[in-house]
């Protein structure tokens, strides 16, 4: 084994960190990396877009697409690297859901239109995208949904409600799973198309965060025509398409990165903070709790390279491994930022509660925000349990739901 | 023993429950969230004329000689429907130190005002130092003739931007006790050199920066002994603290009832989501850790009530009940997904008090501390 | 509400510690006062009927029950201050079987011949019973049992298997569930014996624990008779008798009190014992954990006496409400064992896992026998996971078993 | 960066595995537990045979030249096996010092003989203070002409009573600096005035009790130089800190597919209890604290192979793994039921292993507080 970083990685990590020190000073004021923070308020909005312009010059937006559709064909460790330093810089820019849900996909499983007509614009920083899963009743079990889409001619009408669309309001598209054959049950008869978010009937509604932030909307289709080109795959096989996107096994090592820079905030402001005549970073159980989270932190990245390293590999058995791997950084990653978020506030005490607007807000107002805004990590894209179901099923072998145990006879 | 409570106290609650579910919606809590004042002067008159904030005060000040554990009894209900209101500023943190430690004319300025709702109060204890023990105090008061002259500012001060009086926890000697040269002072909010700002913080729950600039207060504004403030601080931290809890139990018990009937409701792979073990046992948890606070809560109120020692059991009661109430909201948020962690669910009114009173009057490691010591450790 | 002792109580408390002070002086070396410790090594044993003898001399074995059969109709108040006591002192005497268990039973479904003719002995502290419940096959799901028992005249000729039958190399009678109708599925055609265990075909070989120490048993039957009149309620009905036997709801208040006095013991260790050139008890973080541990203890004793004050007041109502709260108490206090357990292993370092027999064993080899032998109590007399199973349903209306939310049709 | 093993590494681990599991079932395990001496002559001959004790040795001294990484992977297959033995005494904490800071006559002499498995060497450095500081640290040595004579008690020394030579870490002199000061020392366990005597230990591991008594050993016998031998146990603490998280990992990993695997072949109720969501969150918890330990250990002996600085990736892992494999064996009991807790069942001995590794080399919280220290705390 070699854990090492090649002289060429060690290189460009110094290149991304090096821009990113830069760059970020343009941030606007209380900035913190966020979701919320990206999609909230205009300034932070302002502010994704023009890092996204700004890496799409440097021509490191997509890095790991190929040459052809804007990217540089880069190497999973090279997108780690990246992904590491953009996630401690707490940069912005980098679409979720353009970037890094629906490019694979169309790289994966699109036809050479939709790659040469949506995959450049988003390479260039220029179209943000939105996800339109979630329904009302459709939320871990998604295959439940309603939202109808009927076939007229060249285009789909499509009616219903989707919702839990974190930052429909600021996307220029959305992806949609559709039903497009009522008789059909579940994931069979559904669609995947692409829509513009600015089409007549789309109407979208702010679902603001217990913080007041704006990241989640309810989006209602009014009769809103999808012109049928607009379908990736197969009529009624949306969900293959829907799976396929699923089945990106991220190495999550965003979210760690994240916890390691406010880590490193904390410490030292816990240097500099003195409580009863002594500085926090002298309280034993402070120390303890810090340590702590920095061996999640490396245990975090470490688990992440691993991932990183299978996909690199790549082969079915691999696919496998590293599906359940990623189902645990996933949870692992999202339940450290919510132990982190908790840590914070223990150690900042009442000023863990003060938001950042405030002059008395320490850290920005990061712990604040955070501990209201982590609950919302172990929930959206997967909750937890279904991550644990998933590791269950693809890690140890076990039935994914009582419906498979209930068709086995009962044991003697 | 006897671990019932009486029947005027279940119509106590039986009252104050319809009361507060009626007048104060959770449409209501998250307006008064988002006023500037932070309640409603129409509901805080109502609560008078109920009689609620003279419960514990004798007949003589304008109240109905209420027994402590009455009073926990409407908190608990005020915790339960997340009541935003300057109650507890005025009725536990000030109201309680007067009648104990006032003298007779202090009780009959301010006791009557208050239990009629007249008067609203706020204690100015916490300091940026953000400690609660004796060596946090270092706002200034020095006797000039028959004058305290206040300097310095206090933080954390709930409902301080709309308080009639404050009650100020003042430095009057430096020492090597920190505890001695501690001086409480009534001091009339709208006195020159007060100035009250509210925090932004993540209940939205208006505490306040008090700064204080040579405020100028009567000498007979002192509340009990000069110096000798430390102890009235203790007793009122004791009470506070475990009347606090008391609004924990009735939050939690509001979040575990919403987690439950949620998940008795919400559908997902064609069954309630209730009738999964892994809900399931979310929701035991939690049932376990209401019903563990619950007894514990009560046992401490008791204490406090009845005056004995009890400095062991009130921080056993707040280091058990805040985690409690940390996990039982956190839990609950969970268990409805994405509907949780919005603005307009209830949840996360529950959620957002567990985390601001988690560290109110002490955390858990403070309070562990304590118990150590009480330990001999 | 008054959570005061009444001067009778305080008196009666003073009287029991006074009287387990002095005797518990007998109590052979090593002596920790756990099952194992009772039933393993036959000085255990021996100390354990010797205290049995002294308290029936007292009139203090079986408080609880009426007069007329050795008891004192004490109030349950009583019995639980005499627990508390008894457990602080970490004596035996009282035979979890044949006192906690049968004797209630018998009190409250047995005949008035099995009354007189069992009763008596045990409240003399002559009778020492065991429990033949589990089988290889039927733990959690006890309804699964296959023990039969077949009607031969006034005798039915017992063959099957039990296990994890606690003491019952020590005991003298025992009480199983047995399958007298071979056509009725699970719960139904169960009948329950009294069987004399020194019976001809009763074998009974040992089952060590992972400190080898003997507490568990494998009970074999070999076509043993067990006369008629032994059965306690109808043929066919034993699942009642042994529902009526689950439902005594306990206070657990004794294996809170275990913890309390472990605790004070190992808070003197921790005053005494400097490392590093500090005693322990100066370590702010052995300072938290044995907070902690004080912390949950009062909260535990608080929960129990809340459960005994529903008993005292009795009622339906009442009793669910006991039930949930007594399965909560027994998860919490066999959990709060393990904690303490574990925190004991960590404080004392490497000594944690030295045997008592050594001259380097701390608190008399407490804690290493401990964190062994705690895993038993989190799966005896109903493991963690049903006890939770039993708050969802009793506690939270939730449902049972999977098989009943089958019965329902699938929701939409 | 590659985070695979090479061919010949899979090969080692296959062969380690069938042997061990051939040589080695768990009735032999239980056995060498209760013997005296706790490991087997045969099989320790057919270990040397099979190259393992000289697996890292250079040929030159008759190993066969492998990196830190090759006995990283025997480590973690007699964890996974619990193989009782005093390999890791030995090899890891005896022959790797002497290999790195032994003159080249002291390899001469006893590397080969390690090698061929003729000798046996136990490591004596915990005493009766137990803590893994140089300040814990008081057995005397004191040089009287061309000899030290060692005087005091060392503790928690494994095999020391089956070995051949004793590597003890003495206090040659006493400063401000407790790393200062501290020789090691090559004693032959035959030397008059050397008592060793198993403690009887949970694991029934074979810890050792090891009195010296005015034992004389020839100056040339010191590893290192004087007084400076604090180094070199910095360094043996980190090979044997990760090399135990690999026997954790084997460890955690046997217990984990043992765990699944009754998980699908217990019913209860009719369905197999790996069916139960509770039991799914279990093991799915295991596998998450698996694979965690997995990685994190794996770069840590890199790190320590590579000789590069890793004062806290190694208290990182250690922290870490030992934690999860407590976790592991812990739930692995509870998954089992009672038949998990019996002296009969494999699942005791990882669980009892737990306990044991948890402490040994610092507990989490020694090696948080390292952590802490390398963070700048």
């Amino acid at each position: 084994m070699d854990f090492s970083l090649t002289p060429e990685q060690e290189r460009l990590r110094k290149e991304f960190d090096d821009f990113f020190k830069e760059e970020m000073k343009n941030a606007p004021p209380g900035w913190g990396g966020s979701l919320e923070d990206m999609y909230s308020a205009d300034e932070g909005w302002e502010f994704h877009r023009y890092m996204a312009r700004k890496l799409a010059e440097k021509g490191w937006l997509v890095r790991a697409w190929p040459k052809e559709y804007g990217g540089q064909d880069a190497s999973i460790m090279e997108q780690v690297i990246f992904g590491e330093v953009s996630a401690y810089h707490k940069s912005p820019g980098v679409d979720v859901f353009g970037i890094g849900l629906l490019g694979p996909t169309l790289l994966a499983v699109g036809s050479e239109e939709h790659k040469k007509e949506y995959l450049p614009p988003i390479a260039r920083g220029e179209t943000m995208w939105c996800q339109l899963w979630s329904e009302p009743n459709a939320g871990s079990d998604l295959a439940a949904l309603a939202t109808r889409a009927v076939r007229e001619g060249d285009y789909y009408v499509v009616n219903g409600q989707k919702t839990w669309s974190s930052g429909a309001h600021r996307g220029d598209w959305g992806f949609a799973i559709v039903r497009t054959d009522p008789e059909q049950k579940r994931s069979r008869g559904l669609s995947f198309l692409l829509l513009d978010m600015k089409a007549p009937g789309v109407t979208v509604r702010p679902l603001l965060g217990m913080d007041k932030t704006h990241l989640f909307n309810e989006v209602y289709f009014d009769n809103v025509r999808v012109p049928v080109k607009n379908r990736v795959g197969e009529e009624g096989k949306g969900w293959d398409v829907t799976k396929a996107m699923m089945n990106f096994e991220r190495t999550n090592v965003g979210m760690i990165f994240t916890v390691k820079r406010g880590l490193e905030d904390l410490i030292e402001f816990c240097k500099e903070t003195k409580r009863n005549g002594e500085p926090l970073a002298k309280n034993p159980l402070i120390r303890n709790k810090l340590a702590q989270i920095a061996v999640e932190v490396e245990v975090g990245i470490a688990l992440a390279y691993r991932i990183a390293w299978i996909q690199e590999k790549g082969g079915p058995a691999a696919m496998v491994e590293a599906g359940a791997l990623a189902a645990a950084s996933k949870v692992y990653g999202t339940e450290l930022n919510q132990r982190f978020s908790y840590v914070g506030h223990q150690i900042l005490g009442p000023y863990g509660q003060v938001k950042k607007e405030s002059k008395w807000a320490p850290l920005q107002g990061t712990i604040e925000s955070g501990f209201q805004q982590v609950q919302g990590m172990c929930i959206a894209m997967g909750t937890s349990e279904v991550q644990r179901n998933t590791i269950a099923w693809l890690g140890l072998g076990l039935p994914r739901s009582w419906d498979e145990v209930f068709k086995r006879p009962m044991a003697k | 023993m006897n671990l019932d409570f009486t029947e005027e106290q279940e119509m106590l609650r039986t009252s104050a429950r319809d009361f507060l579910s009626t007048e104060c919606p959770k449409t209501a809590v998250r307006e008064l969230e988002e006023s500037e004042e932070g309640y409603s002067k129409e509901m805080w008159k109502k609560m008078a004329d109920l009689g609620w904030m003279g419960l514990v005060l004798p007949e003589e000040y304008g109240g109905t000689g209420g027994e402590f554990m009455d009073l926990i009894i409407l908190l608990e209900e005020m915790g339960r429907n997340i009541l935003p209101s300057p109650f507890f500023s005025t009725v536990v943190l000030c109201s309680l130190p007067i009648l104990e430690y006032g003298t007779e004319e202090q009780k009959k300025e301010f006791l009557p005002k208050i239990a009629n709702g007249e008067m609203i109060m706020s204690l100015a204890l916490a300091e940026p130092s953000a400690i609660y023990n004796a060596s946090g105090i270092k706002v200034k008061a020095s006797l000039q003739g028959d004058e305290y002259v206040i300097n310095g500012t206090k933080l954390f001060a709930h409902d301080a931007h709309i308080a009639d009086y404050l009650l100020v926890v003042t430095r009057t000697t430096e020492g090597a006790n920190p505890q001695e040269g501690i001086t409480l002072l009534l001091v009339d909010a709208k006195s020159p050199g007060v100035t009250s700002s509210v925090v932004p913080t993540a209940a939205l729950d208006k505490q306040c920066e008090v700064i204080f600039e040579d405020v100028k207060v009567p000498r007979k504004n002192m509340l009990g002994a000069p110096n000798q403030g430390w102890g009235i601080v203790k007793r009122l931290l004791e009470q506070a603290t475990v009347a606090k809890c008391a609004e924990m139990l009735g939050g939690g018990q509001a979040a575990l009832e919403m987690s439950n009937s949620y998940a008795k409701e919400r559908v997902q792979y064609g069954r309630l989501i209730g009738d999964f073990q892994t809900i399931q046992n979310y929701l035991a948890n939690m049932w376990i850790d209401m019903e563990t606070s619950r007894n514990i809560t009560y046992e401490a109120v008791w204490m406090v009530g009845e005056k004995l020692p009890c400095t062991k059991e009130v921080s056993i009661a707040k280091a058990w009940v805040s985690e409690a109430f940390k996990f039982i909201t956190e839990r609950g948020v969970q268990i409805h997904g994405a509907i949780g962690m919005t603005r307009d669910h209830d949840m996360g009114l529950y959620y957002r008090r567990a985390w601001a009173w988690d560290v109110l009057f002490g955390d858990a490691d403070f309070h562990k501390e304590v118990v150590a010591q009480q330990l001999g450790l």
